[in-house]
């Protein structure tokens, strides 16, 4: 490739990486705002409602106070590494994104005159890469809990590293059987893979052949991204806060952010490789051909709420903000009309709705479930997922290698 | 198609149940063995039919159907695949394996329920139908082999199935080692066959033999043929390798039944009709087997008069019916000899279960002598047994009827007279001690004090085998009842494409026409005279006079205990063979081979290893630095002499 | 100047960095770290040769799994800096330039054992397929056999590591 | 890029991977440099094999990997051994191979 092609090519990869970003960012402040109010409502409270409408603004304030606390560096720790860190595990994070396709390869936007896909890169072993990015997410953690000079970041750090490790053997082998079927690393061609209807209406997900591996999947994922009901590496009632409790301010929110990122991440993954990533779940045809509307519905019923929600508050600076809200969704609602968007939307709409109900169903989880004991968490790991998921995998070639002639 | 592409599914099943019920079985409750054992087998048999199915719309180009999975041994110019085969032979062997070790699996659940070990024995039982089945199927001598010595294993494990019991453990071994003898002249016949044709593969082999003339004087055909008569031999319970039969009743019923009754002892009769073509082209070899064949049959069913075990009796029957069926294969009716095997296998099989049947009914008593009296007590039992006597006996239109007459026939028309008088004298003693086995057992009064057993008829899982079985035991010969009016014998035809080229070779001549059909019916008419002249005898010494048998014994008392003591052949053997053996053993091999030479050579080279190693161990120093060091140096050297070699 | 050489000789420098990294640097850890580096940087050479699927599993069992392993084991064991000592005799006069000796001459080697003209596999693009069927068609059974040896390591190490009761 | 480069590479960090076996003290670190050398390879046959168009290399990657895995349980098995047994990972104090 010659050097102007690379250098475009550079500059379209950052401006895509940057605004991936800024996305990601965003999402997951606002994840931390949902679950928290999702999790208030299990509870029946109310969660955060100060800051902002609903406590919409909650996440800036946080942020704010993460950028301004104050940063104390404990004494012995082992400044490289308990610097590098909080770096490592974000970095990862983040990088991970970048092989996410979020909707059809050919569905193309224009930069700067260069045509190019929804996905920052499109590799040939996007699966492996992903893996490989979830196999370093250990050393972040560890490393903090080590450098951290600190018993129970120390226990916190032993704990994420034997947990991770154990959980990434069944999360690798649960994905065996659909990579069987699908025969390819690349993520958009297990998606296209997963294309047609069972029946002409089931659709051809590999989460109904694959029930078991889905769930090994997500079991592990979870232990993975150390949330709730596994999330023993920072368990409070033990640990005060496990590998991070010596962080503050800005580390401890790179620690949080990481934390989030990965939760979108294989939520993703489900997705992607289960649920048919950006396809629609209505078959094709005259009868279903008002689906193509949904992403517009949404929108439109989202402002409606949002309007009169914002009509009734009972402040009103919020009202007029809610309101206002509310307008410029009705006015993406209309924008989107435009077929050309409309046909661009498609993907990213049904990839984020999937998207969001695993969110969803995560902080749910997390609202419902008691912390697993440590003992019970291994034997769990090694002796339920793992045979379940390498059983999974043996039958699963098994079928494939009598379905080929 | 879809058995007949993937043919490894039938062994597959049972090998699975083996596996599961091996492996978890001794956790799993009764219910679950009887599922996996029971479904396994039934599964099988299931694929077997499938298999007829698809097999029967296959085109005659392509009969046999050999599939080859993966290359097994390679080895030099040696090379044996897992390959399998079918043909009409195989899809006859595959029906009455399965058939048959289906019935007989739940029979077993009756049996064997409560016994210790119950797993086990389903798991052995299992493993024997996959080797059985793997020996039908094998493409080529080698696999066939892996089936032969698998049965025998299995066959060995489970006659010491009650190992705890002496005379098990001993039976169980004694079976081992006779068989042994037959499969050192298998295997050998297979090194020949290899060393002559090149190959171990059924097809090449037996074109390379086609294209052979008959050899007249003892040539290299007529060794292999012969030794592999001798793995038949042994696996058969043929004289003189029978020894081991009657023993192997020690283990539980059901696997007389199934192992040495019907399929595994007739490996034998199937090992010589699927190297039919080897055969017939050695008539000395044929001649041999023929007449090996017709003297057991004489033999063993004089044996037969006076035994009082009633499995025993039914073990000498067996052999002699096995004679019957190498009979035909050495007249060169390899059909007849396939055909007889499969009635012998249901009648078979029904005798033996219906005597566990009545075994079981007395609490384990299985002397004739303390029997008696059944009939009322346990009915079905006794109409399923009277059934499989009629058939083995050969009373008109039962299954045995055609199969043991035709064989009979052929062996007449083939001109052996010799060997058809011999045959037809053992057909009338059969008659005689099967009807002594029923009368003394079913009818006359109880001999045993029935407060002490409280009788009871089998279970329904017990008795349902029993009904299929004699139902299969009447009505398995119709397919020859044609013959009885001029008509095919539908079976032979079946089988007929197998055996071509063996026919071509030496064509049996066989008198056509009508006044051989009449002379057929004559014969026909002769041995079913035999048969009924048996009948009576027995009717008059066991019903009429009760006392006449011992009065008998008295006046003949040599011969009589020369029969019970079957001709004292094992206490020949032992003399001949095991006592020098283990002379050998004991007194050369261990005194003064092992403890000497071996030993000896073992101790001096310890010794010399640790003198120098005494010697040597001052190089260490401990740092383990410095040992690093050294493995450095020498990877240095070794790389600068090859850098030496490259420059 | 191609774009991989460019690459190659980023990601080498890294790696011999590192390497030397590793040697240098006093705590176990640090030079775990140190280690993963070249770990992580021969993944991308790997990824420049055209080899992804060994790239991949290069960071998932080597950096992800093998040393967590022995990050976890340092940690466990709570090592501290290694203290000096004086080299051994042995290894002083012997291993410095014994082991320069080595290097030197494998680099000789291998440089004139491979011919200068580049690869045909370069531009093959899809390796992971045909690396499958070799793997469990040619090499089954060395694959087999390797499972065996995790297996066996498996047992041992269970049983060097527990603790006696 | 010819593969003669890489396989000069190769050979550079072997012999680092074998300065270190020497020179340093701590087992888990002579560990790794073992590992280092296990890598060295590992590129040298990944070169190779691009270089005749062969997968066998990339093959026996996969092979070293396992075989390093399994060594690293049972190797780390045993230091963890050395260390419970004489408090101490420095691998002059564990000398006792000595006459």
């Amino acid at each position: 490739m010659t050097a102007n092609a690379v250098f475009s090519w550079l500059v379209v990869a950052l401006a895509k990486s940057a605004v991936l970003l800024l996305v990601t960012l965003t999402v997951v402040a606002y994840l931390s705002w949902f679950e928290r109010k999702l999790v208030a409502h299990i509870q029946s409270r109310l969660g955060p409602y100060r800051v902002g409408p609903h406590g919409l603004l909650q996440p800036l304030a946080d942020g704010i106070k993460f950028l301004f606390k104050e940063d104390p560096t404990p004494a012995g720790v082992d400044r490289f590494v308990y610097f590098a860190a909080p770096f490592v595990s974000l970095g990862l994070a983040m990088s991970a994104i970048a092989v996410i396709p979020f909707g059809p390869p050919d569905a193309q936007i224009e930069v700067f005159g260069h045509r190019t896909g929804l996905a920052v890169a499109n590799l040939n072993i996007g699966l492996p890469f992903l893996f490989a990015i979830t196999a370093l997410g250990v050393y972040g953690i560890a490393l903090a809990g080590w450098a951290s000079n600190n018993k129970y970041a120390l226990m916190g750090g032993l704990r994420s590293a034997a947990q991770m490790v154990s959980y990434e053997l069944a999360l690798t082998l649960s994905v065996v059987g659909v990579l069987l079927q699908a025969g390819s690393f690349n993520l958009n061609e297990i998606v296209a893979s997963q294309d047609g209807r069972w029946l002409g209406f089931v659709p051809r997900w590999f989460f109904f052949p694959q029930v078991v591996g889905f769930f090994c999947f997500f079991t592990a994922a979870i232990a993975e991204t150390n949330r709730s009901p596994f999330d023993l590496p920072e368990a409070e009632s033990e640990l005060v806060a496990g590998f991070h409790t010596e962080y503050a301010s800005f580390k401890f929110a790179m620690f949080f952010i990481a934390e989030y990122t990965s939760m979108v991440i294989v939520s993703c993954l489900a997705t992607l490789l289960f649920f048919g990533g950006w396809q629609s779940p209505f078959p094709e045809g005259r009868w279903f051909a008002w689906t193509a509307y949904l992403p517009n519905l949404a929108l439109l019923g989202g402002g409606v709420l949002l309007l009169l929600d914002g009509l009734r508050y009972h402040r009103r600076g919020k009202r007029i903000a809610l309101a206002l809200l509310g307008v410029i969704l009705l006015g993406a609602a209309w924008l989107c009309l435009a077929p050309e968007t409309n046909r661009i939307l498609q993907g990213p709409f049904w990839f984020l709705a999937k998207l969001f109900f695993f969110l969803f169903v995560y902080v749910w989880i997390r609202g419902t479930l008691p912390r697993f004991r440590y003992d019970q968490l291994m034997s769990f790991g090694w002796k339920v997922l793992l045979p379940l998921s390498l059983a999974n995998a043996l039958g699963t070639s098994l079928l494939v290698v009598l379905r080929q002639p | 198609m879809l058995v007949l592409e993937h043919l490894w599914i039938i062994l597959a099943l049972p090998l699975l149940g083996a596996a599961l019920n091996g492996l978890f079985g001794a956790r799993w409750p009764k219910r679950w063995v009887d599922a996996v054992a029971v479904g396994s087998t039934g599964a099988a048999m299931l694929a077997a039919l499938e298999l007829w199915r698809e097999f029967a719309s296959l085109p005659a180009a392509q009969v046999p159907w050999v599939k080859s999975y993966f290359p097994w041994m390679v080895a030099g110019s040696f090379r044996a695949d897992f390959a399998l085969q079918v043909d009409q032979l195989a899809i006859v062997m595959l029906l009455v394996v399965t058939g048959v070790g289906w019935l007989i699996h739940i029979y077993a659940t009756g049996y064997m329920a409560g016994q210790g070990g119950y797993y086990r024995f389903f798991a052995f039982l299992n493993l024997f139908m996959f080797f059985m089945l793997l020996l039908a199927m094998a493409a080529n001598f080698s696999l066939l082999f892996v089936g032969w010595e698998g049965v025998g294993l299995c066959s060995y494990l489970l006659i010491g199935f009650y190992f705890l019991r002496q005379s098990a453990a001993d039976a169980g071994k004694k079976a081992f080692i006779v068989n042994r003898i037959g499969d050192f002249g298998f295997l050998l016949a297979i090194f020949l066959i290899f060393r002559t044709f090149g190959t171990t593969d059924f097809g090449p082999v037996f074109t390379a033999v086609g294209q052979q003339p008959a050899e007249n004087s003892f040539g290299v055909i007529t060794a292999i043929a012969l030794l592999l008569f001798a793995g038949a031999v042994g696996k058969s319970a043929q004289l003189p390798l029978y020894v081991w039969l009657p023993d192997a009743m020690e283990g539980p019923t059901p696997v007389s039944a199934l192992i040495h009754a019907a399929t595994m002892v007739a490996a034998g009769v199937y090992m010589v009709a699927r190297c039919g073509d080897i055969f017939v082209h050695a008539p000395a070899a044929m001649t041999v087997v023929a007449v090996t064949g017709c003297l057991t049959a004489f033999y063993a069913a004089t044996i037969g008069l006076v035994q009082t075990d009633i499995k025993r009796v039914l073990a000498y029957s067996t052999i002699s019916q096995l004679g019957y069926m190498f009979l035909a294969c050495g007249v060169g009716a390899f059909a007849m000899g396939i055909f007889h095997l499969m009635t012998h296998a249901f009648f078979k099989a029904l005798l033996f279960l219906a005597a566990g049947s009545a075994i079981h009914a007395l609490a384990g008593e299985q002397d004739l002598r303390r029997m008696g009296g059944l009939r009322a007590k346990i009915p079905w039992t006794y109409r399923t047994m009277l059934m499989g006597t009629l058939a083995i006996a050969g009373a008109p239109l039962f299954s045995g009827f055609f199969s043991k007459d035709a064989i009979l026939w052929q062996a007449y028309a083939s001109g052996h007279t010799a060997l058809w008088l011999l045959a037809l004298a053992a057909a009338l003693l059969t008659a005689f001690y099967m009807f002594r086995l029923v009368f003394l057992a079913f009818h006359g009064a109880p001999r045993f004090e029935e407060h002490a057993v409280h009788l009871h008829e089998s279970p329904p899982n017990m008795i349902a085998p029993l009904v299929v079985l004699a139902v299969l035991s009447v009505a398995g010969g119709w397919m020859a009842a044609p013959v009885l009016w001029g008509g095919p014998n539908y079976f032979e035809e079946y089988l007929a494409p197998v055996f071509t080229r063996a026919a071509t070779v030496a064509p049996r001549l066989m008198p056509a026409g009508e006044q051989a059909h009449a002379l057929e019916l004559l014969m026909t008419g002769v041995a079913v005279a035999m048969a009924a002249v048996g009948f009576f005898v027995a009717w008059w010494f066991y019903i009429r006079q009760p006392q006449r048998p011992d009065k008998l014994a008295e006046q003949f008392r040599a011969p009589y205990t020369l029969l019970l003591n079957k001709y004292y052949v094992d206490e020949l053997y032992g003399a001949l063979f095991v006592r020098p053996l283990a002379w050998l053993s004991d007194q050369v091999l261990w005194q003064w081979a092992d403890v000497k030479l071996i030993d000896g050579a073992v101790n001096g080279l310890a010794a010399t290893a640790r003198d120098l190693g005494g010697s040597l161990r001052r190089m260490q120093s401990g740092n383990t630095r410095s040992y690093a060091a050294w493995v450095i140096l020498g990877a240095a050297a070794i790389t600068t002499f090859v850098y030496l070699l490259v420059r | 100047m191609t774009l991989d050489a460019v690459l190659f000789f980023v990601f080498g420098g890294i790696a011999v960095a590192a390497a030397v990294a590793l040697i240098l640097l006093r705590h176990p850890i640090h030079s775990a770290l140190a280690l993963i580096v070249v770990m992580a940087a021969l993944a991308v050479l790997y990824l420049l040769q055209g080899a992804e699927f060994v790239a991949a599993v290069q960071i998932i069992v080597y950096a992800g799994a093998i040393m967590v392993l022995f990050v976890f084991v340092i940690m466990l064991l709570n090592a501290a800096r290694e203290e000096r000592t004086n080299l051994s005799r042995a290894a002083r006069y012997l291993g410095v330039p014994v082991a320069v000796l080595l290097t030197a001459e494998l680099a000789y080697l291998v440089w004139h054992a491979s011919s200068a003209n580049p690869s045909q596999a370069a531009g093959r693009t899809d390796v992971t397929r045909p690396l499958a069927l070799m793997l469990f068609r040619d090499f089954v059974f060395p694959f087999e056999l390797t499972s065996i040896v995790i297996l066996i390591a498996i047992l041992g190490a269970l049983v060097l590591a527990r603790k006696e009761p | 890029m010819p593969a003669s480069w890489y396989l000069a590479l190769s050979a550079i960090l072997f012999g680092l991977g074998v300065v270190g076996f020497v020179f340093k003290r701590n087992i888990i670190t002579i560990f790794m440099s073992i590992e280092l050398m296990l890598n060295a390879v590992n590129l040298a046959l990944v070169a190779f094999s691009r270089q005749l168009g062969e997968l066998q290399g990339q093959v026996f990657v996969f092979f070293v990997i396992v075989v390093a895995a399994a060594e690293a349980a049972v190797g780390l098995a045993i230091i963890l051994l050395i260390a419970r047994n004489r408090q101490s990972l420095n691998v002059e104090d564990v000398d006792l191979l000595k006459l």
